[in-house]
């Protein structure tokens, strides 16, 4: 059985102009990737990534896009919350060296994804892509990785102009090589990019828009890869088929929310449509 | 071996007497398809209203330690989409596949069969649980023989397909209602739809953990209120049973069968026991014959009818 | 500490909030003092017939996975001997006791009434949970909202004692009932009793475990149920309640006390945890008071009441 | 959870006229003093002591008295039967030298024991009375037992005239030392009795009829002791209160059916009273 859990929100973190991390005091056994069902008992429940997690306590960051995420918003530090979780499949822990291509709220799992696969020995690259500077995420806290971290905007405030996924696409066909550089905080761990020592990688990871990976995959070659899927969630424990995908009927909140890339190319409605609520299709 | 598990239901041949329920896993073609591709002999639709229907805001699933409550609301794509994943399912698979269907009054019921007759489903599940309607003794619809007989023969005059009424166990006597789907020309009984309602309360936040407030059981919490009103109806009607109720293991199903039902629905053991939870059971089952002296699943018996059906509670 | 778990019930002080109820280890003066001794702030009887009753032949107890199936058949000592032990255990506890008594017609319940009057119990509580006794419109006792007002308008009448009228979760509208025991003139209510009833057959034998067959369901399978049907009465009615099903530890004690009772009762938990359970939940409640930061059991809030009581069912 | 189990009686031995004991093959986690619910569903389910349980089998010994065992008696070996338990309380396991008093069906449980106390490495003497020779129950089995065994009857065909309480009487005033004699089967094991050697008792264990503990209990001083005491069960499991003794409230079923000395001394009921099926008092 899987305890629900109510307690405070015990830190507000102020992203982006409509993105917010909610901090809770608890040792939640989660791995990168996983989700949380997040409720106030006041009509909604709905699933967020963990975007960090550590001994006594994780995260998630959530975008405010409709009604729950409203409510949400208008929360405060001290405010009770509760959650049931964590659910879902995880990313594989790799070491080897590995590309972490992020884009919206799909960068902050990727964070805590980070983490545990340099906790493994992994040599960690990370694209973060947003559309202005403003809105990009965990910027600073990827700089304080030890980590190759390139991140890039479709506005080009922040020197070149580009999403994600064109810079993976140069990254993954060797035409860019990132390179570790003074960061913010005049560490040496973040990095920018530049021009040499060509490299492969073992493995990407992705998460964001769908129509973000759907690009990406384009440039995936044979390199293996694994992506972070949403559909519409209700049960989350792998009962009401709300979130399963066409045509293999796996359940995203059990099988996934990470999908490794064997299962992902078999998806003929990957990119294409979702299920809204009702189980109607919506297209991309 | 799995010959061993072979059963007719209606005329037609089931590889294994497990059924996926109304509600489980079933939104989607690819929903069926994974639990028959996982042993489940028979599939059944989401209940398919006219309309697309959202669902409740939620949560609509709270898990305690004894089973599930559920408050989805009747999320489903409506059954014009509805139908469209059942066709899109019967293009790959030969597993029979049940139509579950909701309508709170008779004319919707009757509409939502036409579309259904266009279909290629097997059967016409009549889920028969609203309780929001109320007949003129102010007895819900599901409580209600003469709301049920009503439905059932309207339904009857124009289905295609074999149809089935689904049962309610929040009823004062199963018998009677029971009996006014198989005078109302019912061809098999489905029974039992989620206990209750019941809540539970989040006792730091001081509210109900459902939106809205209350939610059926399902799952093992429900199983020896299931096996007695499928006993009750088994001795009283003539028309064949699909059993179901906190099915979650062999033995289980077994219990459903010796009650009296031909089919079995495992929905809940879903989330106990994975999608792989059908074969697990089917396995379970030859098991359960091996040691028991059973080479085919018709050889199992049932209980004793009862006497008295109706009359079922000593003091 | 246990100060702080002290509440009233009808102007009478009880020590803690939580309450042996009828039918467990309530056959014996002893009984009923081992279960204060171990922090029940008040005690029940065994539901007393005007005549003694040896039960069924049993097997009268069934166990699975998610409660108990009880098949008792009523069985007690008649309401002479009954009141005897129960004056036995007024000498030597000071704690209130409530007498449970049950009849399936009005005379008899009369009958018992005026026993009880020269009783030193402090309550009489009635059992109105009869399954064999019908309505005029053929609606068993439990379930009638006329036969309900009939008894306890009756025994109201008699009573030198404040009126309990326990009630039946298998109804199709509990308001109408708690209502119309309340408008006979009910002090308090206490709800629930068994669910069901419920079966589970034996598939080695192929036999139904209970003898006879069926039993009622108790034990933390119910819990969502009794909470539901308890919150929803609480919304309507403006007597006290005491709830009860499933209460298992001192969460489940808060759930009740927020959803509207204000004693609690714990009845198959002493099958679970030992008969010490009451001290335990007692316990139990005063850490999670601590947690919560409330000093007395009377600061704990409850739900917001239904603003519609009856109409509690969405699809 | 106590689950319930069915299986196939396989032995069914005649101890006596109305005495049969019953074996199944089953492994049983029971100590000596417990019982079991037992049950054929159709119609009683009742208590039985265990009266031998080893590796991967135990048995019952029963008198049939009443409806329930007269059925009993009519079942064949491959018949099945169900069952629940073991339940209530257990002899305590001493190491030193003790005394068994058994009479009618309560010396079958004291069997079980006696092989028990003979494991931990006490010095064990058993006292079984009957009416008749034919009444004596499992005086082969207590024979084949490496212990001071002496049988006794009423009618006083095996030489004396007696009672077990009697002959428990003279062991624990010292005036009777029981000793080692050659048994049935020419072992050394079995024994009779002689007046040399006076020992004490350290423990003192007792079933049968309630009125035989009751006269024996005005022997015992100050031995500590324990009975096997019988009320009318219904659950099994401590809730419906059928078997409670006044004025302790105690369950015969959970705290019972053995009790120490302790608990014996301070019932009121003991020897008077019990309850019948509806919790009336009936006089013994
Ligand atoms: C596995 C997973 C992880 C997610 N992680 C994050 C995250 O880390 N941060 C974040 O901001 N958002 C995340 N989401 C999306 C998040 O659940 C929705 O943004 C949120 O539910 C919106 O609720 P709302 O009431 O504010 O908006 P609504 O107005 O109800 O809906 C707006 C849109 O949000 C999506 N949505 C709404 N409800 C659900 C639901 N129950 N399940 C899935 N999608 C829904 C739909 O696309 C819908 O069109 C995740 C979704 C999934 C499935
Ligand atoms: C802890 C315990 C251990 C026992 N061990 C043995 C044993 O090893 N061998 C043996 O032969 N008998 C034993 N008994 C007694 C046995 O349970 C009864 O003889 C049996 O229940 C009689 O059932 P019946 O239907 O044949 O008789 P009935 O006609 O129903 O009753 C005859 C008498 O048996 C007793 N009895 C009946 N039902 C019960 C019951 N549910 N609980 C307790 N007593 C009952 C009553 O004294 C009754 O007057 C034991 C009883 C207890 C409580
Ligand atoms: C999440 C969920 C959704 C359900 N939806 C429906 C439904 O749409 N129509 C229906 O007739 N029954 C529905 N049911 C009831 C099931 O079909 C089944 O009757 C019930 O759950 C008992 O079986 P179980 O204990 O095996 O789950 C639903 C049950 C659950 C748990
Ligand atoms: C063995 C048993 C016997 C019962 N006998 C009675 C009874 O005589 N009268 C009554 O009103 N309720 C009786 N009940 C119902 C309980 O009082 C209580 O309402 C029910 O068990 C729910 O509470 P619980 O889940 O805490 O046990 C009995 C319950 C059990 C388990
Ligand atoms: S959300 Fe219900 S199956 Fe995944
Ligand atoms: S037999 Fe029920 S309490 Fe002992």
């Amino acid at each position: 059985m899987n305890k629900r859990v109510t307690l405070t929100i015990a830190k507000i973190e102020h992203e982006t102009k409509d993105i917010k991390t909610f901090t809770f005091y608890h040792k939640l056994d989660a791995r990168p990737g996983q989700f949380i069902m997040l409720t106030d008992f006041e009509g909604g429940e709905k699933p967020f990534s963990i975007s960090d997690c550590t001994e006594n306590e994780f995260s998630v960051t959530v975008k405010k896009i409709g009604e729950f995420t409203t409510r949400l918003f208008s929360k405060r530090e001290g405010d009770l919350m509760s959650f049931r979780g964590a659910y879902g499949s995880s990313f594989f822990i790799s070491n080897t060296k590995v590309l972490l291509v992020g884009g919206g709220y799909g960068v902050p799992p990727l964070y805590f994804l980070a983490k545990r696969l340099l906790k493994a020995g992994a040599e960690v690259v990370v694209v973060n892509g947003a559309r202005t500077e403003e809105d990009l995420l965990f910027d600073d806290k990827f700089k304080e990785l030890n980590i190759k971290y390139i991140n890039i905007t479709e506005k080009g405030d922040l020197g070149k102009k580009g999403t994600s996924v064109s810079i993976a696409k140069k990254l993954l066909q060797n035409q860019l090589v990132p390179k570790p550089q003074l960061g913010n905080n005049n560490h040496p761990q973040a990095g920018a990019w530049g021009r040499e020592n060509r490299e492969k990688f073992d493995f990407l990871y992705a998460a964001g828009p769908e129509k973000m990976m759907k690009n990406l995959q384009k440039f995936t070659g044979d390199i293996t890869y694994e992506f972070l899927l949403e559909r519409y969630m209700k049960c989350a424990i792998g009962i009401c088929g709300n979130c399963t995908v066409d045509p293999l009927g796996i359940r995203l909140c059990v099988e996934g929310p990470v999908l490794h890339k064997k299962l992902v190319e078999q998806l003929t409605e990957f990119g294409k449509y979702h299920r809204d609520a009702s189980g109607k299709r919506i297209g991309f | 071996m799995y010959n061993r598990l072979k059963t007719k239901f209606l005329g037609i041949e089931v590889k294994s007497p497990l059924v996926l329920p109304a509600g489980i896993m079933d939104m989607s073609f690819s929903g069926l398809d994974i639990s028959a591709r996982n042993g489940a002999g028979m599939v059944t639709s989401k209940s398919l209203t006219l309309e697309p229907r959202s669902g409740h805001k939620g949560p609509v699933i709270a898990e305690f330690e004894s089973g599930l409550l559920n408050s989805m609301g009747l999320c489903n794509p409506g059954i014009v989409d509805g139908l469209a994943e059942i066709d899109e399912f019967k293009e790959r698979s030969d597993t029979p596949v049940i139509v579950s269907v909701f309508a709170n009054n008779t004319q919707d019921f009757i509409k939502i069969t036409n579309r259904v007759n266009d279909s290629k489903a097997d059967f016409l599940e009549l889920n028969l649980s609203c309780p929001n309607v109320y007949d003129e003794f102010g007895i819900p619809l599901a409580a209600s023989k003469n709301k049920v007989y009503e439905i059932v023969n309207a339904v009857k005059r124009d289905s295609e397909l074999p149809v089935i009424a689904k049962l309610s166990p929040n009823v004062l006597n199963i018998i009677d209602i029971a009996t006014a789907a198989e005078k109302a020309g019912a061809d098999a009984l489905c029974l039992i739809n989620t206990v209750g309602p019941g809540m539970l309360i989040d006792i730091k936040m001081v509210k109900p953990v459902l939106f809205p407030k209350f939610g059926g059981l399902s799952g093992p919490c429900i199983k020896p209120v299931a096996l007695k009103l499928i006993y009750q109806t088994y001795s009283a009607v003539n028309i064949p049973i699909i059993g179901m109720g906190g099915v979650t293991d062999g033995e289980d199903a077994i219990e459903m069968i010796m009650a009296g039902a031909i089919l079995v629905g495992v929905g809940t053991a879903v989330y106990y026991r994975g999608i792989e939870v059908f074969n697990k059971i089917n396995k379970e089952i030859i098991q359960f014959m091996d040691e028991s002296g059973y080479s085919l699943l018709e050889e199992i018996p049932r209980l004793e009818k009862l006497e008295n059906a109706t009359q079922t509670s000593d003091l």
